[in-house]
């Protein structure tokens, strides 16, 4: 068994470099970026033909809430290259296994932290709203200066649990022939057979890297609280 | 039947999962092998496995599940015998221990029809090759250098080649043979291993280290069945010829 | 001049302000008092359109406003960079240090340079009594010193009104005093004010004018001395009441 | 395809009654009661041997909370018949399938709530804790009859989002031979060769389940705020 | 009779209370008076256990409780199931109606049966005027009618000493004139009570004895009358800052 960690870990290691944090990382970074839109979309009091894309965001953040996103996976790698639209994707959409995952982890995750985006800020006291509007600042100069600054705060421990949890979901990136941390324990596995012992070893491996995340996570909550005080 | 490796007294029912049954694990999502059909499980091991079954006065008892699940499985005790398209390696023997053979199975290279480059095995190196992870498939891909990609379904991996997504598949040649009675192969083509390139597996039941009495008396079991025609009978039903012989 | 003619506001068909007709001089201090859910924030709130009043109009200078008509946010903007509003929360923005809070409408309202806002914020705090709390965050504030911040960030704007909302309301009588004697200072320097407050003897030596609203209504509008004389009952009761004369 | 709809539909639903919803149901209470202890260990204020008791709590939060489900699925179902313990479990600790599913989709989403209740129950002010506590009530009268009350007001909606993130866990149940509606939309997929029909399917039926229990979780949310007035 | 004797109190080494020694006289009323941040509400608190001093002597009649050893929880519990404590955030339970909040503690506490509870309870919210809130939740009560049901609330676990933290300094004048006439009428009763207030007319009424303490010390301690015709220059001006007539 020893044998087995010895060799399995840098070639898991590799994989997790390679794939598990790229992916994570920059879905998640599109996914705050998504969110971001998403959320002030959903808070928008723009009247008119705004509300179509108020009921896009909203249709949206269902769509990716309520269906697993192990079949979000699939559906975005397997099934768009069938949506052939005539002029623009005369071929169907297709796209690279990485290039679909991290789409698919982006808008998964996109959709899950808009929600809590928008709880953050309508957790924003509206004495915060008042007082800058009585300066005669703009809608948008409050939301960009008073606002979302406050709602950072608010939502960090939210938003760090939702990137633990991507971390973690990236395994579902082998369903989409993406050669993962998880999937190489799966290989190395298939010709061992020694299934038990490569999960406990990937489960390790995850915990670290959620581990260090926490502990980013409670500096960065350090660094953002820095203005509230704790006594009293 | 060489009953050397086993240290235990006592009869071979003594240590099943569930008394009076032969639990059989298996995969259930691999046509022709074992599959569900209108919401029942069928295939050639389902039915080799009933027939096991009843040579040795048990009911059969199957329980699918994940490819991953499966060895994991036997090693704690979920079931009592897996059937599912295994080969013998000498790796695997070291922890467990096979039936004799019950049917060879050839490997079969898929690709593209207008693909020129890759002809043989030896063309693997490099190609990103699709199989599902656990399947042996998958490692005669990495035994040739090819870069595994990770597919469960059969369709999947012809859809994958047909786009251009994936160079190449390798599965079992009977699974191909199956899809293709009421499928088309339109686009693909595929070359079957020779002996040289790689050996047809030897496909056997996988047991637990310590059941040596248990896999005693189902090889004694698959030798009867054998000797009276009924896996003849079932490669034939299966995949349209007799593979049980080398 | 600051003037509103036949205003009203409901909420849920309640009225709120019922036919409000007043002028709030330029220069001058406008104390509105009356008991509590008369309509006195309402009002104020209306001046700045934080509320919107169903109709009446609304007059700053020369620019008349029908605000029975939509208003555009241009329109709003403009009126809101010519008044200040200081809460009775204070609702000092907590994120930002005590300068910070101060600098921030010239600069990104005024478009004031970084330089020039600071040195004007250093000043102000130091016209409030606050010149040592600058680089300090809101929280670590009392809420007399709260209140002086949000005070010094309005007067940043150098906005032609300066409405308070019970500015005091929320502090300790010592603290309070703190804010009182800024106000008075500030009064004394002719900067237009419209204060509503509780407070009975601020309102007697701060006021050029008082506004006395009941139940939605104007029942006094006129000179400070003669509201503190009225013979009106109503008015003595609640001056009464709110001196604790009679408990 | 219509066809495979109309075959397929009864059979998944099938599945999803007999697996899929007993399991995130019965998971989810056990889950609750376990997560509810937790929360009240770690926010004890007992000392002396009781710290042991906290750093269980501290320990079995982080380590379901930093592994995949996946992983842990699979070492309860797989891993503990190798714990062999003399005298107590002398052929390892064995569970049926179904067994070991609902004990990790407890312990895993008992890890989770538990942080939501004890998040719940420090966001309660301190004054109503003075409050309890200057009529003379107990920490255990003040706990049950003040602060839990309040508590559940607030958890609801991260709770229920945790109910919703379960019930679309429990397809990975198929990994340790639980044939549930997941499973069977794979096997369904295997025979017809048609498995983007099949996924887009099993998302649609677990949209439907999910949207259902939104609308109970805004049901309930109604319910335990009429105490909150929602103008002013 | 309640009576504390060299009571110290330090937070992270600060000293909120230094050498405190008072007694409170049982069927009188004892307001305690003093800048913001002296320590009145640390002293009342004490006495509730709600903190906890590091030494000192703590007498209530006949049990005499050393602050500087450990306390059990049954000598907590029994020193709080004999006194009441109203707060100036009212802490009313949001859960719970009216009515229920004023059952509350006897069922929980005295285990007194329901319908004799639900009667006590009634009884007492029309003693503060708010027999036609006994249904509603304490959302929609105004901040007087909430602090009314705070003491009715406290009422009705019948304790020798209720004290309260600055009840009126959340409200209007208006509304704190309802509160007051509520709190006179239960002095007038003989109901023990200590009273932190910053309203010198109210507590000049009500005052059986007034403690000052300014900076953690006891300034004075004694009569009401006394207290008011002072010749000592800094509870003179406290009393002045206080009503307002230096601004
Ligand atoms: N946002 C609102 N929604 C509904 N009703 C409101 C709202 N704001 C104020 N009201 C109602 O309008 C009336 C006037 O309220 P307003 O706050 O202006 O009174 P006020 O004179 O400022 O009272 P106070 O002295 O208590 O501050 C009250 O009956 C109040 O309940
Ligand atoms: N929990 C605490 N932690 C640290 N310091 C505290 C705490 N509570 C009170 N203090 C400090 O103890 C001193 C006395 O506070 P206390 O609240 O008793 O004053 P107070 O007389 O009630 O003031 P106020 O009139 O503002 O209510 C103050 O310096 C205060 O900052
Ligand atoms: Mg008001
Ligand atoms: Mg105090």
């Amino acid at each position: 068994m020893w044998h087995i960690i010895v060799t399995s870990t840098p070639q898991l290691i590799e994989a997790g470099l390679k794939y598990t944090i790229p992916i994570s990382v920059i879905s998640f970074i599109l996914g705050l970026v998504l969110a971001l839109v998403t959320a002030l979309i959903r808070i928008s009091t723009k009247k008119g033909a705004f509300w179509i894309l108020k009921g896009i965001a909203r249709f949206y953040v269902w769509l990716f809430r309520s269906t697993p996103l192990l079949v979000q996976l699939f559906i975005v790698y397997f099934g768009l290259p069938y949506l052939k639209i005539a002029g623009l994707f005369p071929n169907g959409i297709q796209m690279s296994p990485v290039t679909a995952g991290i789409l698919t982890f982006s808008l998964n995750t996109g959709a899950y932290c808009a929600e809590t985006i928008r709880g953050a800020i309508l957790s924003i006291p509206n004495g915060q709203w008042e007082a800058a509007y009585s300066i005669g600042m703009t809608r948008t100069t409050v939301l960009r200066r008073i606002i979302l600054p406050q709602a950072v705060r608010v939502s960090l421990p939210p938003l760090a649990n939702s990137f633990i949890g991507l971390v973690k979901d990236t395994s579902l990136a082998a369903s989409i022939t993406i050669v993962e941390m998880f999937e190489v324990s799966q290989q190395i596995a298939a010709q061992n057979y020694q299934p038990l012992v490569m999960y406990c070893l990937v489960a390790a491996l995850y915990a670290v890297v959620c581990t260090a995340l926490s502990w980013l996570q409670g500096y960065l909550e350090k660094v953002t609280s820095r203005y509230v005080t704790t006594s009293n | 039947a060489c009953g050397s490796q086993s240290s235990q007294s006592g009869n071979y029912k003594d240590n099943l999962a569930q008394s009076g049954k032969l639990t059989i694990g298996l995969e259930g999502t691999y046509p022709p092998y074992s599959y569900r059909q209108n919401g029942k499980l069928t295939g050639f091991e389902v039915e080799l496995g009933k027939a096991i079954a009843q040579q040795l006065d048990l009911k059969a008892n199957f329980v699918p599940t994940k490819w991953d699940g499966l060895v994991a499985g036997l090693g704690s005790g979920k079931y009592d015998i897996i059937l599912n398209n295994m080969s013998q390696t000498p790796d695997r023997k070291k922890a467990y221990l096979f039936s004799t053979p019950y049917i060879y199975s050839k490997y079969a290279m898929i690709t593209r029809s207008d693909n020129k480059d890759i002809k043989t095995a030896k063309d693997i190196k490099g190609r990103n090759f699709v199989a599902s992870t656990g399947s042996d498939n998958g490692v005669v891909i990495k035994k040739f250098g090819g870069n595994l990609r990770p597919i469960e379904q059969f369709q999947t991996e012809l859809d994958q080649i047909r786009e251009g997504r994936a160079d190449g598949a390798m599965n079992a040649e009977s699974a191909i043979t199956t899809y293709a009675k009421d499928h088309s192969l339109k686009g693909l083509k595929y070359h079957v291993l020779t002996e040289n390139e790689q050996p047809a597996a030897k496909i056997s039941a996988l047991f637990n280290k310590q059941d040596g009495k248990l896999r005693d008396k189902v090889n004694d079991a698959l030798k009867q069945l054998k000797e009276n025609g009924t896996l003849k009978k079932l490669s034939v039903k299966y995949f349209g010829t007799d593979i049980t012989t080398k | 001049m600051i003037e509103v003619k036949h205003l009203n506001k409901t909420f849920d068909g309640h009225n709120a302000l019922t036919d409000i007709s007043v002028q709030f001089p330029k220069d001058q201090t406008t104390v509105i008092v009356g008991p509590s859910g008369s309509g006195k924030s309402t009002l104020l709130r209306s001046l700045n359109f934080l509320e919107r009043p169903e109709s009446g109009i609304y007059q700053f200078d020369s620019d008349e406003i029908d605000l029975s008509q939509p208003i555009s946010n241009k329109t709003i903007l403009s009126i809101r960079r010519r008044t200040e509003m200081v809460f009775q929360g204070y609702n000092l923005f907590p994120h930002l240090s005590v300068l910070q809070n101060v600098m921030e409408g010239p600069i990104q309202v005024q478009k004031v340079k970084k330089a020039a806002a600071q040195q004007a914020a250093i000043d102000l705090l130091g016209k409030v009594g606050l010149a040592e709390k600058a680089s300090v965050y809101p929280s670590q504030l009392s809420g007399g010193q709260a209140q002086r911040v949000a005070i010094a960030r309005s007067l940043a704007m150098h906005p032609e009104y300066i409405f308070l909302d019970e500015p005091t309301s929320a502090l300790d009588p010592e603290l309070e005093l703190e804010v009182l004697k800024v106000l008075l200072q500030i009064a004394s320097e002719k900067q237009s004010m419209i204060i509503v407050t509780h407070n009975m003897a601020f309102a007697q030596q701060v006021a050029n004018k008082i506004v006395f609203i009941e139940d939605g209504h104007v029942l006094y509008d006129g000179g400070s001395d003669a509201f503190f004389e009225t013979d009106n009952q109503r008015i003595k009761d609640f001056i009464s009441a709110m001196t604790f004369s009679n408990i």
